[in-house]
This record gives C-alpha cells, structure tokens and sequence, in this order.
C-alpha cells in the first residue's frame, strides 16, 4: 500500500460542477432533499387528485334545475335531501351489503389458494399459482364479464352443463330462493354476485398470500409444539397473523364492488347500485350534484374502512 | 348564439350524438350506408356518440363538445329551455319544403314559431313478441303489464321486458288510457298526482313480471335470443334485427296505441362546426338517408317523398308497414312538465325519474 | 440409566445434503445434553428430528422408549424453545404462556394462574399483560422458555436460545438455565455453536461435525482428551500436533492435542520457539508461538512476565499433556 | 419448509384446485369464442370453429387505432407513475417527517377509493377548468391509480435495500447523483421495472376511469365496451383480449421473476 | 502526537435521547483505537459523527487538524467498514472494491488492477469476478475491508466488523486486522461491544456508556486501573466491591475493583467464603463466592485443585489487587 497515505487532504476538494453543488446542499439540508422528492407526487395526488375529489364533494352542495338538468350555482342541502330518498337509501343498503357480501366470500374462496401458494407450493409451482392468479387479473375485465353473462344466461353455458348431467331441478331450486333468485342467473343477484367475486378474487388472493408468506414458519412449528393440531394451528395461529392481509384484500374487494357500475348493469336484475346511480346521475341524468352526493357515500364508508384497516397494519400488506 | 344567416365553408369535420343504429357507414351491413357519400361530398368527416336514452344525450349535449344531436322529443324542449342548442334557420335548408308538414311546427321542436332542429326520423314503439310463445298476434299491451299465461302455456312471468327508461312511465299511463277511462288520463305525458300514482301502481306490478329492463337495443336483442324473452316494448330496429338473425319475433300496434318517437336533428348552441352540421342537416333531408334509414330502423321518413322516389331502398309498402300512416296513433314522446296543458298541475319530469328508479328497485 | 431421546443411526438427506448422518445418539433422562458444532453440522436439524419437524430420511428415533414414528410434533411430549423465541406476536406474554394449555383444553382461570406461575419461575411475575414485543431479547427468551416449560415436558429442547443475547445477559441466562434444569430435572438438549458455553453448561457434550456426531462425553473428556484434532481444535482452541511432528517428538506417529495453558514458558524448556504476536486479553495473556513447522497458541497468567514479540524461548510441556487422537473424519 | 407439513392435506388441495379453475373457466371460455363461426350473439356450444377472426380483426383499423392510442397511454402513464412512485417511495421508506402518515394515505386513496369517483372527480375538474378531452387527460387518470402500484414495489426495495448502501457509496467518494446512479439505480431498477409493469397492465385494461376522462376517443377497453355491445363481428373483441392476455403473459411473468426473492419469505425450518 | 480525529464536547440528540453526550476524544493518528460499551451507549453514533453521516447537535470535529463541519461524507477522506459490510449486491467483487477509484474517475484498467492488488493484500486474489452473495461471512467482511482500503483513506471506521462472524473466524480475523493495521500504518477505529476483542487489538481503547465517555487508556489501565465502577464491571466481569465493604476492609470509602484472578483460594488466607456455583471453561475454571454481603467469582487455573460447591474456603489478595476508584457516573 502506498505510505503517501498521510500526505493526502483529510478533507477533498469540492468537484466543480452544479450537481455537485447541489448535492452538497441536499446533504446539509436533508428537508430540500425531502421536498424535492414529495414535491412531485404531492402536486400530483395533493393537488390534481385531492383538488378534483373536494371539488366534487363541493358540487354535491349545489342542486340541478329539474327541468333544464342544469346545475345552479348556489350552496344548499337539498341535493343531500334527495339522497336520503327511500330510493336511493335502497340503492346504498343494496350496494354495500353486496360489497360486503363479495368480500365475505372472496375471503372464503381466496383463503385455500393463497395458503397452498404461500406455505406449499414450491419452485415451479410457486410460479404456476403466481401466473394463475395474475393472468385472470389482467385479462380484459370486460371481455371477462361478458363471457360471465354468457355463462349465466338463461339458455347459458351453466343451464346447457346442468341440463346435461340432470341437474336442472337444483339450479331451479337455487333460482327459486326469494331474493336473490330470479328468473335466470343472469339476472339475479346471485348471478351479480358470482361475477363480482370472480372478477375481484385475485385482489384478494394477493395481499392474503403475501401476508400468509410473511407468518414466519417457526410460529406455525411453535404451535404444533405446543400441542396445536394444524386446525388449531390455523385458527390460533395462522388466521390472526394473516388477518391484516385479509383486511387489505378486502379494501380492494369492498371497494371495487361499491364503485362499479359496468358488472351490475350487464348481469343483474336492473335495479341500481351504487356506481349505477353516479354513473346514470352524472352521465345519463347529468345530475352532477346528485352524482356527487353519491360518491361522498363511498368516499365515508371507505374513509372509515381505511382508518380500521390502518389500526390493523393492513397498509404494509398492500 | 345567434341564428346564423349564410352558410361558409366546411370545416372538414361535424360530431353527431345519436340513437344507435342512426348513422350508419356500412360497417353493420354494406348495403346501409348514408355517411360515406356525405364525407365525399363536402369533405366533413362525421363522427358519432351514441346514446342509448334521451337523459344521456341531454346529459351529453349540457357537457359540449358536439355539433348535432337526434334529440328525441323528451329531450328536445330540454335542450331548448337548457339554451343547449340554437336556433336553425331553416332557409339554409334546402329540402325543408319536402318536410313531412305533420312534422314542419311539430311543437317538440318548434317554440313561439322558431325552429331549433330539422326532423329526422319518428316511429312507434311497438310491442315485440316472439312468434312461438304467441300463435296469434297480441291486441293488447296487457301481456306486458298483467300477468297471464301465453299460448306456449308457460306463465309471462320473467319473460317480458320493458324499457329502462323513465319514459316508460308513458307506456303504462297510455294502457290506463284505455283500460282505466275513470281516471280521465288525455295525454299520457300530463298525468296528475291520482293518474301519475295509478301508473306507478301498474309499473310495479310490472316489476314482477320483468327480470331484466332493457335500455340498449342490443342487450334487448340478446335477451330475446338467450334470456327466454318473448314480449316487449321495442323497437323495429331490433325487430327488424332480430328478423334477420332469424329468431321468430314480430311487432305490432296494439288497439290501445303506442307511444312513438319523433326525432330531430338539432345544432349545439357551441357548435364547432356550424357549417359542416348546416350541410349534414340538409343531406339527411336530401340523400338515400331517409329512405335507407327508414328500412333499416324500421322507422318513418319526415320527408315521405322517401318512400317512393326510389331515392333508396323504401318502398311505399315498407312505409306503411313501419305505421306510416299511423301517426295519429301515435303519442309522441314529449317532455312532462308541472304546468302541462290538459290540466292544472302534472307531475313534473324530474319526479318521473327518480320514481321510476325506484319502482325498479322494488318500491 | 433410561434415555430420554435414542436416535439408532438417523440420517436425514436434503437432496445430496446429509444434514444429519447416520447419527447414534443416546441422551439419558434428566440430563443436560449439549450439541456442539460448527454452522451447518447438523445441530438444529437433529433437533428437530426430535421435536418432529423433520422426519429422519433413515434409521429411527425412540423417545423415552417408544419409537417417534408417525408421530406428529404436536402429538409429541417434547417442548421446544426456538432460536427466534417464536413468541406469538398477537398475544400477551400469558396468553404466549398460556397456549398449550388452552390447547390441551384447561379453563382460561386455571391456566392463566399456571401462566403465571410460570413465570415467576422464570422471573418475570407481572409481566402477563404485556405484548411479547414490549420485552427485552433477555425478558422473550424467558417468556420462550416459560411457554414450553409450562407444559411439563419430558424434554426439553432449545436451539442456541442464547445466540442473540449480548455477553452480560448471556452469562447470566446461562446460570439461570443451569439451575432450572437441576431444580426441575428435565432433560434438556441444548444446541449451540459455542464452546464455552457447551462446557459450562452440559452434563454431557456431542461434538458435531458435517452431519455426524465426532465425540459424547463429559465436558472434562470433550476438552481434556479429543477423540479427534476436529474436536481439539474445535473445542477451547487447542493445539493440534501433527502426526509427523509428533512421531518426531514421541515416537508414536498419531495426530495429537496439547491446550494452550498446558503449555510451560521459561528457561529450563526443552524446546525452542519464536513469540510472533501477543495479545493481552486481561486475565491472562495470549501468545502465538512458531514452533518449528507449526504455530502454537499459549497463555501467560496475569502476573507473570510476558516475553517480548520476536524473542525466542523455550517451551515445554508435561508428556500427559500431549493426548494422542485418532484421525477423526 | 418442516417435513411433517410439507404435504398439503387433501381438502386444501381441492380447495384451492377448484378455486383456480374458477378463475380460469370463464377465460377458456374467452379463448373459444375467438373461434366460433358465429358473429353476433355467443351461441353455446358455438355452432363451428373458424380462424378468420384473426384475420379480420388484423384488418380492423379501428382495433389498431384503439390499441395504439392505449399502448401510447399506457406507456406514458406508467413513465409518470414510475417517477412519482420512487420519489414518494424514496421519500417515505428513508426518513421519518410530519405528515408521512397522510403521504401514504394519500397515494394508496385512488385504488381505495372506487374508480368512478377518481373518473367523475377528474370529470368534473376537467369541466370546471375547462380542459378539452384528450389523450392527456386519460394520462393524468391513469396515471393517478397507477402511481400506488410502482409505489408499493418501490416501498418495499427500499426497506429491503440496506440503508448502508447509500452511505458506503457517499463514503466512498460519490455524491448523491453518483450514488443515485451507481447504486440506488441498479438496486430498486428491477422493484421498480415489476411496478412499471403492472402499472402498465393496469393502465391498458382500466375501463371505469377511463369512460370518464377520455371524451370521445377509445382506447381498447372503450372499443371493446362498443364492440361488445353492438354485435358487429363480437368474436373479433375476444380475439383482441385473447391475443391481449397471451401478450401479457410475458411482462407478468418478468414481473414475478424480478420481484421474488427466492422461497425465502416463507421461511426455511431454521 | 498528531491527532487524527479530535471530538470538542460532541454531543449528537434524537429528540431525546443524547446519543453522544458532550464527549471530547482525542484519536491519535496511526494508532488503532477501540470504542467500547454496551448497547446503545453511542458507539455506532460517534462513528457516523467521523464519517458524516449524523451532523453534531453541538461541539465540533476535527479529522487531521480541519474542521469537518459541513463537509459531507463523499468529501471526507475517511472510510468505513460497515457493521453488514453494505457490499453492492449488483457488483462484482471486483466493482465493488474499485467503487472508489472510478468515482473518483481513474480509468478501468488503472482501477482493476488496483482492485487486485487490494484483494491480494486482504488475501483474496482471484475472487474479483464473484458476486458478493458467492462469498462467505469472513470473506465479504474482508471484500469491505479491501473497499475501503483501496481509497487509502486516512482513518478507517470499523463498525462491529466481526460481529456476525463465528467464534474461530472473528479470532483469525482479529489477528488479520491488527497486522494488517500495524503494516498499513492507516489509523483504525473499532466499534466494539465484546471487552476481549478490544483489550486484544486496540492500542487505546474508550469506554463508553449512555452516551459519554467514561474512560480512554490502553487495555492495561483500563482493565488494570478502571476509573469506575462501570468499567470495572463491564471490562472483563471484575468483581466491584462497594464503597462500605472497601471501609471495612482498609478503612477508605471508595469502591474498588478485584479482578477475579486476583483472588487466591487455599489454606492461610485471611478472609472465609462460600462456593455456591462452580463452571468448567476448560482452560480455567470459574468460581462463585459468597463473600460477607457480596458475590464474587475468582478463577481456578486448570491443574489446580478446585474446591466442592458449598463448602467454605479461605481467600485472600494482594493489597495492591484493590484498586479503588471514583463512583463514577
Ligand atoms: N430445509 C433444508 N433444505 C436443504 N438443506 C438444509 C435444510 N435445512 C438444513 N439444511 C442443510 O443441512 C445442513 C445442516 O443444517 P443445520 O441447520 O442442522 O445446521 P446447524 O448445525 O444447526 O447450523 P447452524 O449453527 O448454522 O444453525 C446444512 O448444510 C444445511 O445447509
Ligand atoms: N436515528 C436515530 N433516531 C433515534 N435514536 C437513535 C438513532 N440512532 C441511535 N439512536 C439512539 O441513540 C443511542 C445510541 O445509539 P448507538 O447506535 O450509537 O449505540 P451503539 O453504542 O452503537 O449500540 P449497539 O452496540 O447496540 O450498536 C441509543 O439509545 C439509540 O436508541
Ligand atoms: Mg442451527
Ligand atoms: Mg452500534
């Protein structure tokens, strides 16, 4: 090694160049490098994002001309009066206890792929449930929903299957329960529902594997150590650690189904949800200011869902 | 904006919202056409939003960005008290003396003597049924409102439809008409608070017939074909379709009558394209348009030279089959407002929507 | 003497990886049993044949005489105190405590006060209520500890527990579980990479090597007389003498041991050698010593004199110090 | 993983084999109708199977225009997604400030929150302001929902990154540009190339913000929405989306094998 | 002597927390010095004070007689050895070692063959084409040793550098490290937590608790002559006899250390004690004694007789062995 060593600056010469300046700046100053990072996003979700949602809550304060549809400029209550209307208080009871049941069941159904991906499914396996989950994702949501009505629909696939192996009383069976049943699948709650959660199972699948990955074995080997039977296990163990990801599944699931509009209109029985009514409110009706009272409903129930989902530590399991 | 007086050059572009089915370049079927020639003609390249209900295309017109619209007459009264559309002169139209005269001051489109539009197309809403579950044609609008059982002897139940729209509150009030005279409805669009509830009361019997409403032509054509849908209100499009796809469907006008449309091609207040818009107005007067639409659409001409003249595929025949002469049958969809003229006070449109939405959703 | 745990030539294979290798292994009832060994000799997987985590791949394992097979971990009379505690995060330290009694089905009263107990058998009386990450690494590993122990094991076993302690607490756990274990008189098998700790702490010591099991004995055997220059070298730093060098010494031609502290500086010696480095470690001195072909560690007591680096002197030792060992593998 | 578990009991394995059959039936479904010699309505079983959708949809110019102008809204969504992703990832997983809570909250709100309200929201704001509908302002919806996404794949490289990284590099001489590019870059660049890859797939399958945002042009989910609705040659939409998941395929199987880190997450039995 | 790091009444706050607590501290140049104490005494944080990673609150630093305010890391011509080494996963080994050279924009093949030649001296010629992940614990640690080294800086920071590596390891890398620093003549700073290694290698060595300095010397005074009873305590388990007891015992109230192998046992001393626990060490053997009111531990070297638990014996020490201190802090 070279013995100038000693001879050399303790500190080194500043390298000219603006870059360098301005590094040195960011190092003495860790709040401009701060700022120079969040400034970015927060102009962009702070201010285009956060400045349209309020400026559409806003709006929601204003009410429409009946005869025109033209929105009058004047701060009043009323539009919040017509939301509380028995109509539309059906359509959010509809909408939210469809939310919760889709997330419900995604739950249920999520549970067995998301564990056997997390906790058996090794190398190639591992890649299979991987891509068998994400490629139903990112096939076109709505090529998916359409081959759903095709499958539902009365003289559909699942009527063509359960004629063919003598199943045909049963599905008039299920058809038959008040409620949910109908004339057709396609046409019954049910039928919204199947499709729902089919199309929203993957965004449970997800968070629900990545949390079920991150329980560390050894607690699983604790509980058998302690005399817990793999079903005990699951219950005391496994499901309590998993529940965050759970949780921040069902943000996804609770919250797609709340909003969207194209599902049940394309497979169900005409009567409105949530997404249904804005979308109608602003688009066909162009009520905006009933529409925007719409949203706030959604925009509540998820404010809460997400400050629960917090105290949870579902964020980090996103 | 005001009246405009001469006309200038094209600006190479005009932007349509329209029914379905209305503007057609030969894309669906080759033999209907009635664009192409219009964009070789003038160099206005047309493009179209279709809208499948008359709030959707209010709703489209307040937020701008179009030339014209095919605002059927529950939409066009709004559009004017809205100001959403302008004033059309009617001189730089040159085929408006070929105008259909029933059609010239209809008052969907006319107030206090000035025109906001050129008529386009009307027809009727016509009760659609499928030929295997009715072994003779129904009289009566009763199959889609009452319970009852068809001549394949299944119950109607879950095999009718109705439109999704709060229009249909008309079709129900047009069936009281007749079937309920004590209520003393004259038009169906000006109904008080007794006549309007009589309505209701028969949608939501209705309810319980319905599976599904429908509120697109084509999710109506693949309910027929795959939901076991055998009787609805619709319209000869879909007939017409339907037909050719060789499902066993026909239409008819039952003895209460039926409400129709009629439609009117009107100019956007901001219309970007005032020029091109004035020559595609008097093209839908002029051209094949009428003839070929009327056969396509299964809908009448407003110039009835159309039928005739060769000028397309129409024949007199087709126009009378399509109910040419049953205008006077025909209760024009118009826009209900609060002080309507057969009585002192109706109830209002705004009242019918959300109404509606609710007998939909079960109340 | 009855063996707690008998393994009859387990070996267990992960794919060409033989963790563990043909394995006799005889721990007796009520003893302290350390296993000994470098990272990756097969220490934790032995245990865990044990508990019944892993299933052996060949032979077979015999728990208190009656032979483990097909029988699950949870099904098996052996508690377990993992590495990383494995403490339940969503629970209080009572219900961490309380869980294989809830398990086994005792009513919340009666095993919350057992909890308790427990805990103030390993110190920790009040600390219930707490979350397991609101305790010390020193406060988790009794929490550890309480929770397999409250099951009244037959053995009890635990993977280095004191890996991630720093040496004050370490020293002080390690008394602690000394005295439980006699107080208590379950059989503990204990797993660790250190040797002084293996010493001080075990009845008897298994040295581990690559998946077998290189030399059991008592502490006093394992560092006085090494089966193998693995084991001398392994266990306390010893010199290892080779074959050769000892040939030239004694007369018999076999690899040899001599420790460090066996080993006498001063005049009067038989042979020669060169101080090549020094370091002072408080209690007693260390020296590197160039003994012909090898290098030789020695001590210096605190007080005596310590040559200077690069000196030569003469060194000796007593013949018994010098223990033949066989070739080991 | 512990050998006495290492099986999967029966019932889980049935489980979580008719679950993901029910994910992909409908999707076999999609894939047999690109064949049916059928166009207008889906007749089941179809009527014959035919190659010439492939052909005719080629010839389509309205598809080519709609998958351009999606591939071109995608792409620059995903470039603005992944700028503000990292920085907020880096912002948030290295140093602790006021209101760090509130900037995650905030970028995890547009996927909380249901795509119409970010659609009528952006809607209306566009209305207010008076910006004409344009490519741009379908970019800045998608670019709103996309930028969690990358954020999320960001965030969790930066926790697992060392932090000593950074201040080896510093320490050894390299500024903080130096640093970003020799070390931070090539660190996160593959967290960060996974992010960007959903996001694109998001962007180019995302309907619902989109009706609302993209006035009168159609990027291929609008087309397909048209397309399904009228029935005009329908099995060309299927060819369309069956060629889009193959297609997809790959960058999400890039994806998986840039962001997993081995079989480690669930744990040997150490 | 020059100094090559000064510290002027540092003190670094976390809200607070006084990390460092107002330490002046004078670092020699071409001297290897230790920082020792336990965790979270401050350490780690002096360190990064050097480096210039964490700013002072208050005080000032000198490195080589210049002030290092505001100078940032990437200007100071100091280097570090990161307690996890912090090896550029996404570099060869080679890249990872010439990282400095080339920002510091020396040519590629100038740079590879100083990399070489800096892999040779930490014994690792051949290795440049390895991933870091390729590599074992020791060898990374000397891949960053190598790092830091190739930039010839004129102190080198050395955060725990052996802390993850085992037992056999840490002391060939002990040895490693000193001759490396004796020959390079570059000077040293050792975080440390474990006494041994610091009174082995360090010339000096400052003991740190709760964030101050509580004593600087060389491993002699410090283990010989501990300025308090925290560091008679923490360096090397000396037994602190408090302040009443030393009154008894020589009449001044001070406390004072013994250290343990101080204490002779055997037949004639003046003083009676009980053994209560006894553990093997192999080279030494470890004592408790209940001693009047205190507990104490004395050494057995290996040979000598070493008595029963629970019988008395009779102990004794030079008056010299005593050594009273200050109360410290
Ligand atoms: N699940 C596994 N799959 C493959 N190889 C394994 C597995 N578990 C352990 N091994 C291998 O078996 C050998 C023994 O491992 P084991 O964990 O028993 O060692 P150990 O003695 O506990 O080491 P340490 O002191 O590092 O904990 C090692 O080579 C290890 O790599
Ligand atoms: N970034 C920080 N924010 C808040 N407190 C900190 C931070 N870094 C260190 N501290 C606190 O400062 C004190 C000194 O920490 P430091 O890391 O210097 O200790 P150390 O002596 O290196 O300990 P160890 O041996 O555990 O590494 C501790 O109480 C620690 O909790
Ligand atoms: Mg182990
Ligand atoms: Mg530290």
């Amino acid at each position: 090694m070279n013995p100038s060593v000693t001879a050399s600056p303790a500190v080194l010469q500043r390298k000219p160049g603006l870059l360098a300046r301005f590094s040195d700046l960011l190092w003495r100053r860790p709040t401009v490098l701060l700022a120079v990072l969040l400034a970015p996003p927060v102009l962009w979700l702070g201010v285009i994002y956060l400045g349209s949602l309020f400026a559409l809550l806003a709006q929601s304060f204003f009410a429409i001309d009946e005869f025109t549809g033209l929105v009058q400029y004047e701060w009043t209550l009323k539009t919040y009066g017509e939301l509380l209307r028995p109509v539309n208080l059906d359509i959010i009871t509809r909408t939210v206890t469809m939310a919760a049941c889709v997330t419900v069941f995604a739950a249920i159904v999520a549970f067995p792929i998301a564990y056997f991906a997390a906790r058996y499914a090794r190398g190639r396996w591992k890649a299979v449930f991987y891509l068998g989950v994400m490629l139903p994702l990112w096939s076109s949501y709505l090529v998916k929903v359409y081959a759903w009505k095709l499958i539902l629909a009365k003289e559909g696939i699942l009527t063509w299957g359960f004629s063919k192996i003598g199943l045909m009383p049963l599905l008039e069976l299920i058809l038959a329960i008040p409620v949910i049943g109908g004339n057709s699948l396609s046409v019954s709650y049910i039928g919204t529902f199947l499709v729902f959660l089919y199309v929203w199972l993957p965004f449970m699948i997800l968070p629900m594997q990545a949390a079920l990955e991150r329980v560390p074995v050894s607690l699983l080997e604790a509980s058998a150590d302690q005399g817990a039977n793999p079903s005990e296990t699951l219950r005391h163990v496994l499901l309590p650690l998993a529940l965050p990801g759970v949780v921040a599944g069902s943000i996804f699931t609770f919250s797609l189904t709340l909003g969207d509009y194209i599902i049940p209109q394309i497979v169900g029985s005409s009567r409105l949800f949530i997404g249904q009514a804005v979308y109608a409110h602003q688009g066909t009706a162009g009520n905006i200011p009933l529409a925007a009272a719409f949203t706030v409903v959604p925009v509540v129930i998820m404010g809460f869902y997400l400050w629960g989902a917090k105290r949870m530590g579902a964020f980090d399991a996103l | 904006a005001e009246m405009m007086t001469e006309l200038g050059a094209g600006e190479g572009e005009v932007v349509i919202v329209a029914w379905p089915g209305y503007i057609e370049r030969g894309e669906t079927d080759k033999s209907f056409d009635w664009v192409t020639s219009f964009e070789e003609k003038t160099g206005c390249k047309v493009s179209v939003k279709s809208a499948n209900t008359s709030d959707e295309m209010v709703a489209l017109m307040n937020e701008g960005g179009f030339d014209l619209v095919t605002a059927s007459g529950d939409a066009s009264l709004r559009l004017i008290a809205g100001k959403r559309v302008q004033p059309v002169n009617v001189d730089l139209v040159p085929s408006w003396s070929d105008v259909d005269d029933r059609l010239k001051d209809a008052p969907w489109h006319t107030v206090d003597g000035t025109h906001y539009g050129i008529p386009y197309m009307w027809g009727p809403n016509v009760l659609m049924y499928n030929t295997e579950a009715f072994s003779e044609a129904p009289t009566s609008w009763k199959v889609v409102f009452e319970e009852m059982t068809l001549s394949d002897g299944k119950s109607n139940q879950g095999r009718v439809q109705a439109y999704d729209g709060p229009i249909h509150i008309a079709d129900a009030a047009n069936y009281l008409m007749t079937h309920k005279p004590e209520l003393g409805i004259k038009s169906p669009y000006e109904l008080n608070q007794e006549q309007y509830d009589a309505a209701l009361d028969l949608l939501r019997q209705q309810r319980k017939l319905v599976s599904r409403y429908w509120h697109d032509a084509f999710i109506q054509i693949d309910d027929f074909k795959n939901e076991g849908v055998v009787a609805s209100g619709s319209w000869p499009f879909q007939v017409n379709l339907l037909k050719g796809d060789g499902v066993p469907v026909a239409s008819v006008i039952p003895e209460e009558g039926a409400t129709g449309w009629a439609d009117t091609t009107m100019l956007h207040a901001e219309a970007e394209h005032p020029n091109c818009a004035y020559m595609w107005m008097e093209h839908t007067l002029s051209s094949n348009l009428q003839s070929d639409l009327s056969v396509w659409f299964g809908a009448n001409p407003s110039v009835p030279a159309a039928c005739t003249d060769g000028r397309g595929m129409q024949t007199a025949e087709g126009c009378t089959a399509n109910g040419l002469d049953d205008f006077d049958k025909i209760k024009f969809w118009t826009t209900p407002v609060s002080k309507c003229e057969s009585q002192e006070q109706c109830v209002p449109y705004y009242r019918w929507v959300s109404d509606y939405i609710g007998v939909i959703g079960g109340r | 003497m009855q063996s707690a745990v008998l393994f009859k030539a387990v070996s267990r294979l992960y794919g060409d990886v033989r963790a563990v290798d043909a394995v006799d292994l005889d721990v007796r009832a009520g003893e302290f049993f350390a296993m000994l060994g470098p990272s990756g000799s097969g220490k934790t997987t032995s245990l865990r044949l044990i508990a019944g985590f892993e299933l052996p791949t060949a032979g077979e394992i015999e728990i208190f005489g009656e032979s483990a097979k097909g029988v699950p971990p949870y099904r098996r009379n052996v508690n377990t105190v993992f590495q990383d505690y494995a403490l339940f995060p969503h629970m209080s330290v009572r219900d961490n405590v309380a869980y294989g009694l809830m398990i086994a089905g005792m009513g919340k009263k009666q095993r919350h006060a057992k909890a308790e107990e427990t805990l103030e058998l390993v110190r920790l009386p009040g600390y219930g209520d707490r979350a397991p990450s609101a305790l010390s690494g020193g406060q988790r590993q009794r929490v550890a500890l309480a929770r397999a122990l409250v099951n009244q094991p037959k053995v009890l076993l635990l993977d280095e527990p004191l890996g991630a302690l720093d040496l004050k607490l370490r020293e002080q756990m390690q008394e602690e579980l000394k005295s439980l274990q006699q107080s208590l008189g379950i059989t503990f098998i204990f797993v660790t990479h250190d040797q002084g700790e293996a010493l001080s702490m075990a009845d008897r010591v298994a040295v581990f090597n690559q998946g077998q099991v290189q030399q059991v004995g008592t502490p006093e055997e394992i560092y006085q007389r090494p089966d193998t220059p693995f084991v001398a070298d392994f266990v306390g730093s010893s010199n290892v003498l080779p074959a050769e060098l000892v040939r030239e010494l004694t007369g018999v031609a076999a690899p040899a041991s001599l420790r460090p502290e066996a080993i006498r500086i001063g005049q009067g010696e038989a042979h020669a050698a060169t101080v090549n480095s020094l370091s002072y470690t408080g209690a007693v001195t260390k020296l590197g010593l160039q003994f012909r072909q090898i290098q030789l560690s020695a001590l210096v007591p605190a007080g005596m004199p310590v040559p200077e680096r690069g000196t030569s002197v003469a060194i000796g030792w007593d013949r018994t110090a010098l223990h033949m060992m066989g070739q080991g593998k | 993983m512990s050998a006495y578990s290492a099986k999967a009991p029966l019932g889980l394995k049935i489980a979580a084999g008719a679950g993901l059959a029910f994910l992909h039936l409908p999707i076999l479904l999609i894939f047999v109708y690109a064949f049916t010699t059928e166009e207008k309505s889906y007749q089941w079983p179809p009527p014959g199977l035919t190659m010439k959708w492939f052909a005719v949809t080629w010839n389509r110019p309205d598809v080519w225009e709609a998958l351009y102008l999606s591939l071109q809204v995608a792409a620059i969504s995903t470039a603005i997604a992944v700028v503000l992703g990292s920085f907020c990832a880096a912002a948030v997983a290295k140093s602790r400030f006021f209101g760090r809570e509130a900037v995650s909250l905030m970028v995890i709100l547009p996927i909380a929150l249901p795509g119409i309200i970010t659609g009528i929201a952006l809607r209306s704001a566009f209305h207010l302001a008076d910006i004409p509908y344009s490519m741009w302002t379908i970019i800045l919806g998608h670019a709103t929902f996309c930028v969690v996404v990358v954020y999320n794949n960001a965030v969790a490289r930066f926790r697992r990154t060392s932090g000593s990284l950074i201040e080896a590099s510093m320490d050894l001489g390299a500024n903080g540009f130096q640093t970003l590019r020799y070390v931070i870059l090539p660190n996160i660049g593959t967290a960060l190339l996974a992010g960007g890859m959903l996001a694109f797939a998001l962007s180019f399958d995302e309907v619902i913000v989109t009706t609302f945002t993209a006035g009168q042009q159609a990027t291929l989910p609008i087309w397909m929405l048209e397309e399904l609705v009228r029935p005009r040659q329908r099995p060309v939409t299927n060819v369309v989306a069956m060629v889009v998941v193959l297609v997809t395929f790959l960058p999400i199987l890039g994806a998986y094998y840039l962001t997993r880190d081995g079989d480690k997450t669930a744990g040997h039995g150490k």
